[in-house]
């Protein structure tokens, strides 16, 4: 990735001399930015990102790209630093230019960037979980995840098929484990949920036997919710089976949705239900399944040319640059704010987290309906049979 | 009683990871005076390559001597390249370097390695035993005799070897030990070698439990760090109870306490400890001399 | 009228005995000298009235005020100075500075004045340094006022030493062997310095190697042996003292003694 | 060096000159962004030197005081409706009152285990402050309201350069004129020598607290300066990394050198700017880069080449 304005940033900056301001910039490319956090804490969420968007980038303008102009994809690493992240997204802005910007691999650099667009006008996918990011709805940030809140209904919902009413929960103390631990407990009673007992672990804990011998004594407990991501839940699994706890239901997050979850868990991850995108089981969708074509086809491409498991991480990344590039499409245009109002007038877009229909009042675009109950069996995902 | 002892070996498994960390630490320092805060990036070391070298279908043994081997050439490469091009420079420059050399060993795992998590087998199947109501990993008791195998092992190489009495002379006087001969410059390639080597064994024996990736180093040379603080920085046997200490600090304080604010009980002790015994559990006290 | 009472003072260090009863007196413009072989506990005892050390047992007082146990810093505020015997100079500045950093309790000190530099502190500031060069000139390192101590030579690091110590302007100085490494011409000066600052009303204690000067310029002197005291009195009486002389200083000392 | 009182002045006027100079060659406000980080970073970095190159106590959890004065003006307007400026002034008292009475035990210890005392302060600042969501917005962080002075909205990358820079002139200014001041010279007296210091009535531990409180009030208000400046906080700025990052920052530029502050803050936070083009390269470069400069610089940036420079003009 040579970027021009790199060299531009290293002359201003260190000799003080003299301003090299805007020249190469005469072909007809459209700039679209990201800001990923391939680095540090998050890097298991931003790497697939990082290689989602370089492969469909070069893969669109192999087939021409956009309306006859190619993308020109700059691309920065935040290491999961919020306020580097704020920095790169000034760059983009400022510096670069972009029409647009897919990135974000965390809520905390997400919201840290919010700002930057929205002072600059120019529109945002998100690639980050909380439900902050869309609520309340800002005028140039779109996100494409299904939010943490979802994920906690989701699980309720099918608890209460279940009967199982009275859960313990622990959660991650990290930004994605901690904020869906907070929507869990929000929309709780909703769904007639108790929470009988509420844990923690550090996001770099390597043992959690001890928080989990607390919930198993704890009277009544039907069934374990374990907001987090990383390694994390892949621990609490294998100590949950360590301690014998597998005949209480274990409940994982979206957070966990790649196949290394279940490598990591290992045979302590069967019977684990977890709500996720259908890209996780496509091969087990049924042929009428809208969403069949998309998800195989992004698994093959991703998992031929990366050589590693898909990711429903990677999916986000992909829904976001096609929800762009479409929108790019329709507006005929690189202007940010036709590109934005293109964008709000998704409709329909079958992407691999689901069907997302955009609106004024909604940034997301997604339902309930476009998570998945799955369960681990047999070492892979299955769809839950629900009810069971 | 089940849980209390659930709690115990919780915290001793991982407690003795923080020793082993921390006993690197203490033999670098004794040998040099550099606070080594690259003594995570071994244990990532030993855990990474062990894990690459056995998906590419070596024998988990040989996959994980070769670890330790890699190791020992990064520890050794680490003292020949950074520490000693830097000799004389003040403590804190010393440190700096070797904050350096974490950030650059990190780099180089993730370009070599990858950013995702790995895990290794446990060496003797994963069934937990049964221990008075308490559910125990096999793993943990490979864990926990593996250190103790590496104090031990140290504890006569320093007692009981010529070597390891050079290495004990030059940790009390450096000036001293070059003046009856010893070649403190080996000593400190030595320590440095030899500290990689327990860093490797650590993140060996541990993975199968922790799993392991490329930026496992920070936290663990931070407790590492603590827990040699702890028992009194310069003194093997404090390192190890610090580490141990400090892994059963956490386990209780998570059972006992909060979970969210084991860390901050942990650390709470630590200050506590320090400002009874501003050495430490074990440290020497030192009377200045004016 | 003594100014300085140690009485009885007492330390020890894992069961060693470095310092057993000691007891001694000093009174202004009067200079005692401690001798002894090395391991006698000098400046044990010396680190022991300064307040380095906390002392095991015994009483000091000083001005007619019990002091003991006091940190140093308010030893020094009583009006208690000193010199080491390993420089304890302050290397990375320069030797005015060091004297400056003397006279630290006769300046002025508080923070807000400071950190926005008011004149007042501009104008104290260069008063401190004027009587940091006087003191510079009277121990004969006018010349080296900008350089850095660090580099100073080791003899120029004794006299700043004795500067810096001087800059507090104390009613009592201990100095520890202040001649220790200067050659004869140095040492008579620093006999000279000495007795000068004796002569201005200060009570001096001096721990010395050098009998030569010892003998000329003691009033007193207390003589130690494994920490305890073995005898007390005039340069000619400890000179004459047969314990001192066959026990102690030994054949070659007792000879030196005699000479000077 | 620090001879001659003249110097000050200089620097001074160097330093405004560069603040002033360096916008007519930013081809964009991304660079006054980047800018503003460096003025920011050496704001936070000049206290910590006057702790750790002046007093010479090392302090590993120097970013809890930055997130204080972050967290300070994130939650002063919006939980408690104090107005911006005042929770400013709020956090930087608050991280004084913290570093006065956690100062007194803590700076007994020396070396490094004054070091993991430091260390263990800023591990339990930070977890406060990412466990105690109902206020500070948990990991995710939390949005903080433009400061408004006077009925002045202060916002804009090219606004908060200023603003930053003449925050920085100030500390540099104020860092100055301690060093030739009693209390300046007391902290370098006690740096090289504890116990000379004493003996001639400097009351080290009184002396240690005034270094530790000053530095935790110029982190505390830098802290604020980019929370105002961001709009939005993190945890990160108050975690270990960070104050790793601000010790590294003050060695590299020079221990004891206000000027090697700066410069240390210069390349430390523009480097990982310039290092981007080199993609999954970066972290390794980073780290070659401190080490190799640290090894032929040991000193730091500022002192080594001053030396160098001075050696060179005699010869």
């Amino acid at each position: 990735m040579k970027s021009p304005s790199t060299l531009k940033f290293v002359l201003a900056a260190s000799a003080l001399g003299f301003s090299f301001a805007g020249a190469a910039q005469a072909q007809e490319t459209i700039k679209i930015g990201s800001v990923l956090s391939a680095t540090g804490p998050a890097s298991f969420l931003g790497e697939p990102e990082d290689k989602t968007l370089r492969l469909y980038v070069d893969k669109i303008n192999e087939a021409g790209g956009i309306n006859g102009k190619k993308i020109e994809l700059v691309v920065y690493d935040d290491g999961g630093d919020a306020n580097k992240a704020r920095t790169f997204a000034t760059r983009l802005v400022e510096d670069d230019e972009v029409v647009a910007m897919v990135g974000g691999t965390t809520t905390g650099t997400t919201m840290a960037m919010i700002p930057v667009f929205q002072d600059a006008e120019v529109p945002f996918i998100s690639l980050a979980g909380a439900i902050e990011v869309v609520d309340p709805v800002r005028e140039y940030v779109f996100k494409t995840p299904h939010t943490d809140k979802m994920a906690c209904e989701k699980i309720f919902e099918d608890l209460k098929k279940r009967n199982l009413t009275k859960i313990g929960m622990i959660s991650g103390t990290d930004g994605f484990g901690a904020s869906m631990r907070a929507q869990c407990i929000k929309v709780a009673p909703n769904y007639g949920m108790e929470i009988a007992i509420d844990e923690s672990y550090g996001p770099r804990d390597s043992d959690m036997t001890a928080q989990l011998t607390k919930i198993k004594n704890t009277p009544g407990v039907q069934a374990v919710v374990n907001p987090g991501f990383g390694q994390g839940p892949a621990i609490v699994t294998r100590n949950y089976a360590q301690l014998g706890m597998t005949g209480t239901p274990l409940y994982q997050s979206h957070g966990v949705a790649s196949k290394s979850f279940i490598e990591l868990a290992g045979p302590a991850a069967e019977g684990v239900r977890l709500p996720a995108a259908a890209l996780l089981v496509g091969d087990k969708l049924p042929e009428n399944d809208p969403q069949k074509k998309v998800v195989t086809d992004y698994k093959q491409t991703y998992e031929s040319a990366t050589k590693q498991p898909v990711s429903t991480f990677g999916g986000h990344a992909y829904d976001g640059l096609f929800i762009l590039v479409e929108a790019m499409k329709r507006a005929n245009s690189t202007d940010p704010q036709k590109i934005r109002d293109e964008i709000e007038k998704t409709k329909g877009f079958v992407g691999t987290g689901g069907i997302v229909t955009m609106s004024p009042t909604d940034h997301l675009g997604l339902d309930l309906s476009a998570f998945r109950m799955l369960e681990i069996k047999n070492g892979d995902w299955n769809l839950a049979q629900s009810g069971s | 009683m089940a849980e209390f002892l659930q709690f115990l070996i919780s915290g001793l498994t991982v407690g003795a990871v923080y020793a082993l960390v921390a006993l690197g630490f203490t033999l670098i320092y004794n040998a040099s005076g550099v606070v080594n805060f690259a003594q995570g990036e071994f244990v990532m070391l030993g855990g990474m390559v062990t894990v690459f070298t056995f998906a590419a279908g070596v024998p988990l043994p040989l996959a994980a001597l070769f670890a330790i081997v890699v190791s020992i050439v990064v520890g050794l490469l680490l003292h020949r390249l950074a520490i000693e091009p830097a000799r004389g420079a003040s403590a804190v420059t010393l440190i700096i370097i070797t904050i350096g050399a974490s950030i650059l060993l990190r780099g180089v795992a993730q370009i070599v390695f990858d950013k995702q998590f790995h895990k290794l087998p446990a060496f003797t199947g994963d069934a937990p035993v049964d221990i008075m109501g308490a559910a125990v990993q096999p793993q943990s008791f490979w864990v926990l005799g593996g250190a103790g195998v590496v104090v031990l092992g140290l504890y006569v190489f320093l007692e009981h070897t010529v070597l390891g009495k050079a290495v004990l002379a030059t940790a009390a006087n450096r000036l001293a030990a070059r003046l009856v001969g010893i070649n403190t410059t080996t000593i400190m390639a030595l320590a440095f070698g030899g500290s990689a080597a327990i860093g490797a064994v650590a993140g060996i024996l541990v993975t199968p439990i922790t799993l392991t990736s490329y930026d496992v180093g920070t936290l663990l040379a931070l407790k590492g760090f603590a827990a040699a603080m702890l028992g009194g920085m310069g003194n093997p046997l404090g390192a190890v109870v610090g580490g141990l200490l400090l892994g059963l600090l956490e386990a209780f304080g998570a059972g006992y306490l909060s979970s969210t604010y084991k860390d901050a009980f942990a650390f709470l002790v630590i200050l506590i400890v320090l400002f009874a015994a501003p050495q430490g559990l074990f440290g020497r006290r030192v009377v200045e001399r004016v | 009228m003594t100014i300085l009472t140690a009485t009885d003072v007492g330390i020890s260090f894992g069961g060693v005995k470095a310092v057993d009863g000691v007891s001694f007196s000093v009174s202004p413009g009067q200079i005692l000298s401690i001798i002894g072989p090395n391991g006698a506990g000098k400046t044990t005892l010396f680190n022991v009235v300064s307040g380095v050390y906390a002392a095991g047992r015994g009483k000091i007082h000083l001005s007619g005020e019990d002091v003991t146990g006091l940190p140093p810093h308010e030893l020094a505020a009583r009006g208690l100075s000193r010199t080491f015997q390993n420089l304890q100079i302050f290397q990375r500045m320069t030797a005015c500075e060091n004297v400056m950093v003397g006279r630290h309790l006769r300046e002025k000190c508080s923070l807000l004045p400071a950190l926005f530099r008011t004149p007042a502190v501009t104008r104290q500031n260069r008063e401190t340094r004027a009587a940091a060069l006087d003191l510079l000139a009277y121990v004969g390192l006018k010349d080296s006022a900008d350089v850095l101590a660090g580099s100073l030579p080791y003899g120029a690091c004794k006299r700043l030493e004795i500067a810096r110590a001087l800059a507090a302007e104390p009613k009592v100085l201990l100095l520890d062997e202040p001649a220790a490494g200067c050659n004869a011409v140095e040492t008579e000066e620093i006999d000279h310095l000495i007795r000068q600052v004796a002569d201005r009303g200060v009570a001096v204690v001096l721990v010395e190697h050098d009998m030569k000067l010892v003998m000329k310029i003691s009033d007193r002197i207390l003589v130690l042996e494994r920490g305890r005291p073995l005898a007390e009195g005039t340069p000619r009486e400890v000179r004459d003292n047969p314990k001192v002389l066959e026990a102690y200083l030994g054949h070659h000392g007792a000879r030196e003694a005699a000479r000077a | 060096m620090r001879a001659f009182a003249n110097h000050r002045f200089l620097t001074l006027a160097i330093l405004a000159a560069v603040i002033a100079v360096l916008p007519l060659v930013f081809p964009s406000s991304y660079y006054f962004r980047v800018a503003s980080l460096v003025w920011v970073s050496a704001l936070a970095a000049i206290g910590l030197n006057i702790l750790m190159g002046q007093a010479g106590q090392v302090s590993l959890g120097h970013a809890a005081f930055f997130g204080i004065g972050a967290y300070a003006v994130g939650i002063g307007p919006a939980h408690l409706g104090i107005p911006s400026w005042a929770a400013l002034l709020l956090g930087a008292a608050l991280s004084a009152v913290l570093a006065y009475l956690v100062g007194r035990p803590i700076l007994r210890l020396k070396g490094h285990y004054l070091a993991i005392a430091t260390l263990g302060l800023g591990v339990l600042v930070a977890l406060v402050i990412s466990t105690e969501s109902g206020w500070t917005g948990g990991p995710d962080g939390m949005p903080v309201a433009r400061l408004t002075l006077f009925g002045w909205r202060v916002s804009g990358s090219d606004t908060w350069y200023w603003v930053t820079g003449g925050l920085l002139l100030v500390g540099t200014w104020i860092a100055l004129n301690l060093d030739e001041t009693p209390t300046g010279r007391a902290f370098r007296a006690l740096h090289d020598s504890e116990v000379a210091a004493q003996v001639v009535g400097v009351d080290i531990a009184r002396f240690k607290l005034q270094a530790f409180v000053i530095a935790a009030v110029y982190a505390s208000l830098a802290g604020s300066a980019l929370a105002f400046m961001n709009g939005f906080i993190t945890p990160d700025q108050a975690g270990f990394l960070h104050s790793v990052e601000l010790v590294t920052i003050v060695v590299l530029g020079g221990l004891g050198s206000v000027v090697g502050s700066i410069v240390g803050a210069a390349v430390l936070v523009t480097l990982p700017q310039a290092l981007t083009v080199f993609h999954e390269y970066e972290h390794l470069l980073l780290g070659l880069i401190i080490i190799v400069s640290m090894i032929f610089m040991r000193n730091g940036i500022v002192p080594s080449l001053s030396a160098l420079f001075f050696q060179r003009a005699r010869s």
